[in-house]
């Protein structure tokens, strides 16, 4: 597709117009102080007294305005745009309290903001005070890009970070690139994220269809063995067909298995039923549902009903908590893989862990994680440019190297904005072994030596980054 | 059968029904009706309850389609007409009851029909403003002035009282420029005043328009005063046809349709 | 695997496709071809009676909403699904009642917008009520394992032919099969039911006949929405349960009654197997090889049964065994 | 004695020239009506979004003020089929969706200009209201309802996943960049000087022109024979066809009207937001405009852009409050009040089709004539 | 007093005012004619008194067995012993001859009453009577009625009323488009349920007819009474059958 990269937008003009536009722009983040009333209930007090020095510290004088650089007042505005009603709101509220964790840990310190994040200071950020404004996507894209402009526009956020599908992911993404506003992407799967639809504003930490192929083949295949027959279903959308392509791929690649049949579920199907039946009487060893979260919750469920669990093996690539509490004892010992997990053996999990579950009394889920993470990777980005100003942020975090959020080392690769990184690779428990925030077992972590693809192949092969603006 | 004065025999038919039938599941509802209605004449058709009359009319406007049969307006077949193309071609109905559209003004009631008159049925004239269709304005309000309702143009029509509603149901069917009207009742439910006034309208639209008129009512002083022709359906079929006289003496008219009033 | 058995295996899984549908629109069809009213809540009675067989059921848990926020987050009351299968029909039927004295009997005088605006206000009404107190998570409906202890209800079982086939959707089948056929009986069989036959077509008359025909009517409005309560109980273990399920269902419900044909039982049999069938069939068959181009059917399952609705309205404007008519 | 004055929301025999039945006049005639409607969208971002206190209390904010306006004209096209012509269509999303679809798919393969996507969406919203129309119309009442529904729901199946290619299945459509208005202006950037501070960015003067010219349009159909036909539809359809309409063709036209603003409005949210949601064609949708014409008032002219106002107001703004209090106190009266917005909604939705049928714009009618009356005004 | 009273009762149609200040009453056991032309006002009479809406009663009061029951709803007035047959048939066609009939005698069944008490002194004749009295109906029971012949259509609502349980009946131009074959047979069954003790009021058009059975007669035009007296006075009386009655 051809990508036009010479639009300009508002603050471009704004730039181009010189000072006079200023006085407008600095309007806009009058009004947009109004909006903590709000939304503001975790950020303590920081809306008064923020009159005065216009657009002072962070550097301002060095870099022009851009998207909401520069910052008016003394206090940062990150946005959270989660799902608070809809299917995923639990996973939402989950991850929203990660994001009042992570504000809290930059505002007064705690957390890995102490122990592992040394660009951080745990006194605010470039000596700013964070607040936050919440958003509710609803799971839906249309929802969830209204009330990201809401949070862009009124409310003056220099980061957006949130998203709990690829849909919605893709639609935030697009408007923070259009906004010029860095996009932090929390839970999002599908190859297009960083693939077709790559933004230079939006950073990914969560890995994808393509690496979750990688990483599940070589443990099935230990699993189960060589030369086995597999069915796939999946979701008739973006993600699915990025799921089932990179699950043929790699099944037939590195499990050297042999692919049967590949069938669509339109969306908007809950009763797989007659799906299933075709796959029980297609004569293959292993069948693979690329379903996601409750679809994935009705096909598992639906599999196991119809037996279909004594003569085949049953996978499902991606796993998350709302599928699982639904699903109960159905995913028992179906392997798929999660974005993180409480149980992984690490410093820094079992640091963010501890710090979690010594606020809110709960175990954290893996989206959790991805929150906390991405907010406090984007604060140490500013901290080490030396500024908000979203190009230089950017810089900071294309290429950067990292081992501090509990998944090993990793790389937030330049080309595509895609984390290069380990995968947990996890099996789910039975109903009796299930408790509150404790759904799967860890079987294996696959090393991102296993995984990944280089910066022309795979998914990156659709993204091209435009410069840095 | 007796037959209407000479001279209009000779003339023109303006609507004839052929030998119109027409069925419901086991019921005949009308059976073997053919009528013939010259220009300029004013013929109304009488019959007991349950006789076909309002069948009849509902063929004739098409909103029922017939068996068997035909029904020839100007010359045409209309029977494959849509009961709109009848009102272009020319046959307007009143109803039995206030058919008016409650919500709006007498004057864009009588618009209405008079835009359907000078514009046809349909037309792409979603952007003039109606302050421009001075044509339908003026046939609006020439049609209630002749009713006697120009002075109540701007009231809604359903604040009006019931006989006025009715002679604005009469105008609107007037208003559509019809060469035959077909009045369905035309004072049922009216006070004694309010019929009489709706008498010496009928009267007063057919010296002024020479309007053929097709009417179906049950008041008799009306049919004989108004009429030059007298159709008697009875159990679906013609039993008589003649001027009221002829009706009047008629022992068959009489018989069928009253059990005779001879005790 | 044979051509025989593939076709049972079609007419197997639309039956069980269609057999939640045939539930819901025998009570919609109904309401409609007696009362005339048309109700879009009727999928808000399906999500009152899936939420109320789970809480009576099953031992639940909630993890979000008011109530777990209030603090009574263990509502399940555990008493099994035979209880939930007798006890949710009589409460929705309570619940049609209320519906018809308070709502519907003031709107049956109104034009067919105003029926369905209202019904569709108090659907979303209804699914956001159950949204703040139960949250919007899903919550799983495990299906019983037994009945009565005794006779086995969940999990697969063997047919001949077919193979194996989730044994609760047959179950669902045998009980759609049982309570449309009561239906069936109540309303051919029974004086009730002919008073409805007759007032279908001609209430005055039958008020004339000295028959207080407004029982009857308030009756029927409870029988369908009790349908719809057990369609939510059946249905329910089908799938997650969340507040969304009775918005989702009403659209195929509505297209199976028009489908169908409006006020008859067969008429909404018929329109639920013919939806199911299409479905079933659309998946089932093998895809369709023209030289190099190959058309999978599967994709258009969906589609197919929005377009298999437009066609037969189209070609049919009452529905397969509507009656012109009767149709409002 | 004719009255060119003769109006749509009942008319008035000119006799007395008070103040007030001048006014009246003037309030009705159409450059009033076009004009004080182009004051308020031009007054309305800078209330909304930037005006001292006002905007602190409104929490509004440009791009909501854009969004309100692109549904307005979805809603008065919608009001002109439901609340005059008396046809509830169930899948009015199937033009709005399309058409943003049609304007996305012709940005990102043949021309990205704004006029080029309004034009296009608008005209594939047309012809598709034709055909949907033409199938739909075959029955009234609910059938009308339900087919339309159908056939909205079945594009949306279509763009789900057998269309994909074109439309980007689940994900909607991406990568739209829409170029500068005449080459000259970015529709994001900011207007120049006073207009900026007034207007806020070109998007919103383009969007703005375009609502002000719906009014007018609709405005003027409303005042043409086809408001007169329409009405005569809504208020005794076999009468109308009695006088000689051809009703069917009449109601289809209402049908394409309607679509067609629809497909302004569908357009106009692809510029907006330079990316199209799937969901724009659920028909969850449809029965948002239902809503928003219903809450504002169907039958009337303003009462749908109000209700589409209050509707997003909520759905944007009031669902994140997490508190309501007292006016100017600390004194909480609910919690978590974001968390019931689609309930209240749902309840005054069901509150106002029940007991004020004619929603807001019907109740702010109903208080304007009682005050006219105490003030002397002629109304009949 | 009269088994049933009419007193200065306007009732109108909507907005039409069609019975204007009636006074009329029907003695116990006797066969009592309305006359007039159509749209005099007969149905509605009728229809004022079974309680069916519209008309809608705005003045005067209608007292059955001294009971007021004006405005009463039309299910309760039946039950309390009043029938209506309406003109043009009115049977059930989606039903069949079989059910059609039954549905007289539903309201007998306890379980259907719903627990209004029944006040009617004079039982409906049995299904085998009727049958008896209607071969033709016999033969066809398990057809539905809408696939009768018209004149079976009739004879299946006058078999109707004969089932009916009713102390006084309504009859509503019974002779209305039928055969003199049939008319025949409808004055027997007419004749045979005035016998059994049931009151009738008879309304007619064809005048001839209904004087022929009725003991006593009123005369209704433009909605008021013009006529009151025996059948012998109204044949003796010329001037207003040739003013009200003739063409």
């Amino acid at each position: 597709m051809a990508r036009n990269n010479k639009s300009l937008n508002r603050r471009d003009v704004l730039k181009a117009a010189g000072v006079s536009t200023v006085g407008i722009a600095g309007l806009a983040g009058c009004s947009g102080g109004g909006g903590e009333q709000g939304g503001g209930d975790g950020g303590t007090g920081s809306g008064e007294g923020s009159g005065g020095d216009g657009g002072g510290g962070g550097g301002s004088e060095d870099y022009p305005a851009l998207g909401n650089f520069p910052i008016d007042g003394n206090t940062a505005t990150y946005g959270f745009n989660v799902p608070q009603s809809g299917p995923y709101a639990s996973e939402g509220q989950d991850e929203l309290r990660a994001y009042q964790l992570a504000v809290k840990h930059l505002n007064e310190g705690g957390g890995w903001v102490d122990s592992q994040f040394d660009d951080l200071s745990g006194d605010g950020v470039l000596g700013y005070q964070i607040d936050y404004v919440d958003g509710d996507t609803a799971t839906d894209a249309d929802t969830a890009r209204q009330s990201a402009s809401r949070m862009i526009q009124r409310d003056g956020a220099i980061m957006v970070s949130g998203g709990s599908s690829s849909a919605v992911a893709i639609a935030v993404q697009g408007l923070c690139q259009n906004e010029n506003v860095l996009f932090m992407a929390c839970l999002t799967h599908s190859n297009d994220t960083t693939g077709k639809d790559c933004a230079r504003y939006g950073f990914r930490e969560m890995f994808n269809a393509y690496m979750t192929g990688q990483a599940l083949a070589p443990v099935v295949k230990e699993a189960y063995g060589e030369g086995l027959k597999f069915y796939q279903l999946y979701a008739d959308y973006s993600w699915g067909q990025t799921q089932q392509a990179s699950m043929k791929k790699f099944m037939t690649e590195v499990a050297g298995w042999e692919q049967v049949k590949s069938v669509a579920t339109p969306l908007g199907t809950s009763d797989y039923q007659s799906y299933l039946s075709e796959a029980a009487n297609s004569g293959a060893d292993v069948l693979i549902l690329n379903h996601y979260g409750l679809d994935g919750a009705n096909s598992v469920q639906q599999a196991i009903d119809a037996g279909i669990d004594s003569d085949m093996e049953i996978l499902v690539p991606l796993y998350n908590r709302p599928m699982a509490e639904a699903a109960g004892g159905a995913i028992e010992g179906i392997y798929g893989t999660v974005a993180w997990d409480s149980q992984i053996d690490n410093e820094p999990s079992k640091q963010f862990t501890q710090a979690f579950r010594d606020e809110y009394d709960r175990t954290p889920s893996g989206p959790a994680q991805l929150a906390y993470a991405q907010t406090l990777q984007y604060s140490a980005a500013a901290e080490r440019a030396g500024t908000f100003y979203p190009p230089e942020v950017i810089k900071q975090l294309e290429g950067y190297e990292y081992s501090n959020i509990g998944m090993g080392s990793e790389t937030m690769r330049a080309c595509d904005h895609q984390a290069q990184r380990d995968v947990p690779v996890v099996q789910g428990l039975s109903a009796s072994e299930q408790s509150q925030g404790q759904y799967f077992k860890i079987v294996n972590i696959t090393s991102r030596d296993e995984l990944g693809y280089a910066c022309d192949e795979g998914p990156a092969a659709e993204c091209e980054l435009g410069p840095a603006k | 059968m007796s037959s209407g004065s000479e001279s209009r025999s000779d003339a023109p038919s303006l609507l004839e029904t052929r030998g119109l039938v027409k069925e419901f599941g086991g019921l005949v509802a009308t059976d073997d009706v053919s009528i013939d209605v010259k220009r300029g004449e004013r013929v109304s058709v009488i019959g007991p309850n349950g006789a076909g009359k309002s069948t009849l009319i509902n063929l004739i406007t098409r909103r029922l389609d017939p068996t068997a049969g035909d029904i020839v307006f100007k010359g045409d077949s209309i029977v494959n007409l849509k009961p709109h193309q009848v009102v272009q071609r020319g046959i307007s109905k009143s109803f039995q009851t206030a058919s008016i559209f409650p919500d709006l003004t007498v004057m864009e009631n009588a618009e209405i029909a008079a835009l359907a008159a000078e514009n046809g049925e349909f037309g792409f004239n979603f952007l003039t403003h109606r302050d421009k269709l001075t044509s339908v304005h003026e046939l609006a309000e020439n049609t209630l002035e002749s009713v006697g309702l120009l002075s109540r143009a701007g009231t809604t029509a359903a604040d009006l009282p019931y006989g006025d509603k009715r002679r604005l149901e009469i105008g609107i069917a007037l208003a559509a420029e019809p060469d035959l009207l077909l009045m369905d009742e035309p004072t049922a439910g009216m006070s004694p005043e309010e019929t009489q006034a709706t008498v010496d309208l009928i009267e007063e639209v057919k010296e002024e328009l020479g309007l053929t008129f097709v009417l179906v009512e049950h008041d008799m002083e009306i049919v004989f005063s108004v009429s030059d022709r007298i159709v008697v359906l009875n159990r679906g079929r013609v039993i008589a046809e003649g001027t009221p006289d002829e009706i009047r003496g008629n022992p068959d008219v009489q018989e069928a349709y009253l059990g005779g009033v001879e005790l | 695997m044979s051509i025989l058995s593939e076709l049972m295996v079609i007419l197997l899984n639309g039956l069980q496709q269609g057999a939640i549908y045939v539930l819901l629109a025998v009570g919609l069809s109904i309401i409609l071809g007696t009362l005339k009213f048309v109700n879009f809540a009727h999928g808000a009675l399906y999500l009152i009676g899936t939420y109320a067989g789970l809480f009576i059921a099953l031992d639940v848990t909630l993890s979000s909403g008011k109530l777990q926020e209030w603090g009574y987050a263990d509502i399940g009351l555990g008493w099994g699904f035979l209880a939930a299968l007798i006890l949710v029909p009589m409460l929705v039927f309570a619940i049609g009642l209320l519906m018809e004295r308070l709502l519907a009997r003031s709107f049956y005088d109104r034009p067919d917008t105003d029926q369905i605006l209202v019904t569709f206000g108090l659907a979303i009404v209804v699914q956001e009520l159950f949204r703040v107190l139960f949250g919007s998570n899903s919550l799983p409906f495990n299906q019983p394992e037994y009945i009565l202890s005794v006779i086995p209800v969940s999990g697969p079982m063997t047919l001949p032919i077919v193979g194996q086939f989730p044994r609760w959707r047959l179950w669902v089948i045998g009980i759609t099969a049982v309570l449309v056929g009561l239906v069936y009986l109540l309303v051919e069989h029974t004086d009730f039911g002919l008073v409805v036959r007759a007032g279908t077509r001609d209430a005055e008359m039958v008020r004339l006949l000295g028959i207080k025909i407004s029982r009857p009517y308030l009756v029927v409005f409870g029988i369908g929405a009790a349908l719809a309560g057990v369609a939510g109980v059946v249905g329910g273990p089908l799938n997650v349960v969340n507040p969304t399920v009775g918005m989702d269902i009403l659209v195929p419900a509505f297209l199976t009654v028009v489908i169908g044909g409006v006020g008859t039982i067969a008429g909404a049999v018929v329109g639920g197997l013919v939806i199911g069938l299409t479905q079933a069939a659309l998946i089932g068959l093998p895809a369709l090889t023209i030289g190099s181009f190959t058309l999978n059917f599967s994709p258009w399952a969906q589609v197919g049964l929005y377009a298999i609705a437009a066609i037969i309205l189209l070609v049919r404007p009452q529905g397969i065994l509507g009656d012109e008519e009767v149709a409002p | 004695m004719s009255d060119p004055n003769t109006t749509s929301d009942g008319g008035t025999v000119v006799a007395d020239e008070s103040l007030v039945s001048r006014w009246e006049r003037i309030r009705e005639r159409e450059a009033t009506v076009v004009g004080l409607t182009a004051i308020a969208v031009a007054l309305f971002p800078w209330l909304f979004a930037r005006a001292p206190v006002v905007s602190d209390v409104l929490l509004g904010y440009q791009s909501l003020a854009t969004l309100i306006l692109i549904w307005g004209i979805f809603a008065v096209g919608f009001d002109l089929l439901l609340g005059y012509t008396g046809l509830l269509s169930f899948g009015h999303a199937a033009f709005w969706g399309g058409a943003a679809y049609a304007a996305g798919v012709v940005a990102n393969n043949v021309s990205a200009d704004p006029i080029v996507m309004v034009v296009s969406g608008t005209l594939f919203a047309v012809l598709l209201a034709w055909l949907l129309g033409f199938l739909s119309l075959r029955r009234g009442g609910i059938y009308f309802s339900i087919l339309t529904l159908a056939f909205a729901q079945m594009l949306y199946y279509m763009s789900a996943a057998p269309l994909a290619f074109l439309t980007g299945g689940e994900n909607g459509l991406t990568g739209i960049t829409v170029t500068p208005l005449f080459g000259l202006f970015h529709l994001e950037s900011d207007l120049p000087t006073f207009a900026g501070e007034l207007l806020g960015t070109w998007l919103y003067l383009f969007v703005g022109v375009f609502a002000v010219l719906a009014v007018a349009a609709a405005y003027r159909i409303l005042n043409s024979p086809y408001g007169m036909v329409f009405r005569a539809i809504r208020e005794n359809e076999q009468r109308a066809e009695f006088v000689g309409l051809n009703v069917w063709r009449y109601k289809l036209m209402a049908f394409i009207i309607s679509g067609a603003f629809a497909g302004v409005a569908g357009s106009l949210f692809t510029i907006h937001g330079s990316y199209v949601p799937l969901q724009s064609l659920y028909w969850t949708e449809s029965g948002e405009i239902v809503i928003m014409s219903v809450l504002g008032g169907t039958a009337s002219l303003f009462g749908p852009i109000i209700g589409a106002g209050l509707y997003l107001y909520v759905e944007n703004i009031v669902s994140g409050v997490q508190q309501l209090t007292v006016p100017f106190t600390d004194i909480v009266l609910v919690n978590d009040f974001g968390t019931y917005w689609h309930l209240l909604l749902g309840l005054v939705f069901v509150v106002v089709i029940w007991v004020a049928p004619r929603g807001i714009w019907g109740a702010i009618s109903d208080v304007r004539e009682f005050v006219w009356d105490r003030v002397g005004g002629d109304r009949r | 007093m009269s088994l049933l009273d009419l007193s200065n009762v306007d009732a109108y149609y909507g907005e039409s005012h069609i019975l204007r200040d009636v006074t009329m009453s029907v003695e116990e056991g006797e066969i009592c004619a309305l006359l007039g032309r159509n749209g005099a006002g007969k149905t509605t009479t009728l229809r004022s008194i079974a309680g069916a809406t519209p008309p809608e009663v705005r003045d005067g009061t209608v007292t059955f067995k001294g009971r007021d029951i004006t405005g009463t709803p039309a299910e309760d007035v039946s039950a309390g012993g009043i029938s209506l047959v309406p003109e043009e048939r009115r049977i059930f066609p989606n039903l069949t001859v079989a059910e059609n009939l039954h549905l007289a005698e539903v309201v007998r069944n306890k379980s259907n009453t719903w627990g209004r008490s029944l006040s009617f002194d004079h039982e409906g004749m049995s299904t085998e009577d009727v049958y008896a009295q209607f071969p033709r109906l016999d033969e066809r029971r398990s057809q539905r009625a809408g696939t009768l012949s018209g004149g079976e259509q009739q004879m299946l609502a006058i078999a109707r009323a004969l089932k009916q349980s009713t102390d006084l009946l309504l009859l509503d131009e019974p002779y209305e488009g039928l055969a003199p074959k049939i008319i025949e047979d409808v004055e027997e069954a007419v004749r045979q349920i005035s016998e059994d003790g049931t009151t009738i009021l008879l309304v007619e058009q064809n005048a001839a007819a209904a004087i022929k059975l009725a003991d006593r007669a009123y005369v209704i035009d433009q909605g008021g009474i013009v006529f009151d007296g025996t059948a012998d006075e109204l044949r003796a009386d010329e001037a207003t059958r040739e003013r009200y009655l003739g063409v």
